[in-house]
């Protein structure tokens, strides 16, 4: 009698409980967060928790939702479907032919994720009741930059002096082409003036002397007319105008009129 | 081998008296709001000088009083005594309030880094906000550690030198309650036996992959 | 008539010891991100303390330290000893490539020392900026030589010895010819028959090529 009026006392506990619990579903971080909940009114250390009373509790909790019509997120029923199977593991004599873990095994890794999560809200809660920057311990105000003195050396290669003095130097060469036409006799002008001079040429005669007026002084403008006379001459030698003949090496050239 | 470079050099260039280099380490502590290394201490000292003998020096001195030399990671800082903090109402910053999931999520990192992000998931229960990341990177209190050697090189996340200066700890080994969480074994990574929890993601592959094999 | 107040206050409420004051205005010294007039001080101190005299003590705990209790204006900040100002500088260097005028004005003074700047402009056929000699004077790369004997007599630039160290050169006639950068690949142009110098080592070559053609 007094048992049962105590027993009814405690359902009624429990079933206001479990409603406070459906109120605040929205406050709970998953089914993990409810079940740690949950396990709390066991009022037991954790380690000893009865995780085949804690499934119970969850599936009456589940249970209740329903009646409620409260629409319960999709890990939270996969949970309860998980539970259900971990109890009746838990109740069923062990079937030797069965594969997998025992529901021993997965209840006390249930209890093991329990006091783990738990373990890391009591850790969380030590960290922030620490003192804290700002808020106990302070850093200094006022602080001295330290200031960044650049000092910058300049530097450069030997490379980078001969190219320097090289780009000055040949600053000239990079003028349009036809500019230094003046220093350039091609053979065209060579051929035209040997055509008109060779006739005069009976005997052998060092091509040197073919130079122009004014083309055998400077390198540069000799060294053109030279080797625009030379092929000049080859080409009237090729046309059977004149002959051509050398010494020796680096022997003057000679041409002379072709006797016809 | 190298001694007699050594020699030669000290005897070239030699360090000030310790006196000095304690003053020189204080006047650059001083002068600083954030953490200095001892690296950072001796580059900016005169050559020969050594700043981690100088410390010891400094940090007794400042024992009790009204600021203390502090150790953050490998760097030290002067800190106000956190018994003096009352005076500080004008100083005091007013932090952001973190949210419930973002102190867990914290202290779950500062408690198993390195640590990926499915492992923090696994012991939360739930998945992690990208918010929540985001904010605890902005306040530089996490960042990115090592990527983890398992399938799909999963990116870790450690505490820094910023988190370890806030809450006041030399190193991530000093975090309250550490010893005796090792000790329960709350900080192994403990596999699910082998079958389904369903919020398991990892496992459900596993046991897939374990059932191919076994067919 | 204040007083019999005052005194019943002070015994209410006894001012903390005058070791725990001085840790006090330590603390706010240091924390604060501006001087702290004495007044201010007791403000923010609890009732009955004495910061002037705890200031008095501070100040002489920090006779020769790496920082110094300082009065600024009718406040009290603390400050880095005057000696250990260079601390707070880091000096980095930073080297750069000497700019194109500067190297093209230097290769000048190189090949054609003694010369003058109307000189050096006239090779290079730009101007030579103020900036530009400077620099290179600064640098101890040249420095003025024997002033010309033509009219107006002006400055002439040689290189210097410390020109040479850094080139590696024994003299500046040791710097090779436009021929023999040519031949090193240096001068990208086609040989062409150039507006030589007179006093271009090259043309040595080309007199010689040439007479070959004469004989």
């Amino acid at each position: 009698m007094a048992d049962d009026f105590v027993e009814d006392q405690l359902s009624v506990g429990e079933r206001l409980a479990a409603e406070a619990l459906i109120v605040d579903v929205g406050t709970f971080e998953g089914p993990l967060d409810l079940l740690l909940t949950l396990s709390r009114t066991q009022k037991v250390d954790l380690r000893q928790i009865s995780i085949l009373a804690l499934a119970q509790q969850y599936l009456a909790f589940v249970e209740r939702a329903k009646q409620l019509r409260l629409e319960l997120a999709a890990d939270y029923l996969v949970m309860a479907a998980w539970l259900a199977f971990l109890k009746s593991r838990l109740l069923l004599p062990p079937d030797p032919t069965e594969e997998g873990p025992s529901g021993e095994e997965l209840a006390a890794h249930l209890a093991f994720q329990l006091e783990r999560l738990q373990a890391m809200r009591e850790s969380a809660a030590k960290l922030m009741a620490r003192d804290q920057l700002g808020r106990d311990f302070f850093a200094r105000g006022l602080t001295e930059d330290v200031e960044r003195v650049k000092r910058v050396t300049y530097t450069a290669t030997l490379l980078d002096l001969m190219q320097g003095y090289a780009r000055i130097r040949t600053r000239d060469e990079f003028r349009p082409y036809v500019m230094d036409r003046d220093a350039i006799m091609t053979m065209e002008q060579a051929l035209d003036r040997m055509r008109r001079l060779i006739g005069f040429a009976g005997d052998w005669t060092d091509i040197a002397t073919y130079l122009p007026e004014g083309w055998g002084g400077e390198p540069s403008r000799r060294r053109s007319a030279t080797a625009a006379n030379f092929a000049a001459s080859l080409e009237l030698a090729k046309e059977g105008h004149i002959e051509i003949r050398q010494g020796d090496m680096f022997a003057p050239i000679q041409i002379r009129r072709k006797k016809t | 081998m190298n001694d007699d470079l050594t020699n030669a050099r000290e005897s070239l260039f030699e360090a000030p008296p310790m006196g000095e280099q304690e003053r020189m380490v204080e006047a650059i502590l001083f002068a600083s709001a954030e953490p200095v290394s001892v690296k950072e201490l001796a580059g900016r000292m005169p050559h020969g000088c050594d700043p981690a003998e100088a410390l010891v020096h400094l940090r007794k001195r400042y024992e009790g009083r009204g600021v203390t030399i502090m150790k953050i990671g490998d760097a030290w800082a002067i800190r106000t005594a956190s018994d003096l903090g009352f005076l500080m109402q004008k100083e005091t910053v007013e932090t952001r309030k973190l949210s419930r999931a973002a102190i867990e999520t914290l202290a779950i990192i500062a408690y198993h880094q390195p640590v990926t992000r499915a492992e923090i998931e696994e012991i939360r229960g739930v998945s992690v906000s990208r918010g929540t990341v985001d904010q605890l990177l902005e306040m530089d209190w996490i960042k990115f550690g090592r990527r983890k050697m398992t399938p799909g090189r999963p990116v870790t996340f450690v505490v820094t030198q910023g988190f370890l200066d806030h809450f006041g700890l030399e190193s991530a080994r000093d975090l309250p309650g550490l010893k005796e969480l090792r000790a329960a074994g709350l900080l192994e990574s403990r596999p699910m036996p082998s079958a389904v929890l369903p919020d398991d993601r990892e496992d459900e592959e596993d046991d897939f992959q374990g059932e191919m094999f076994e067919e």
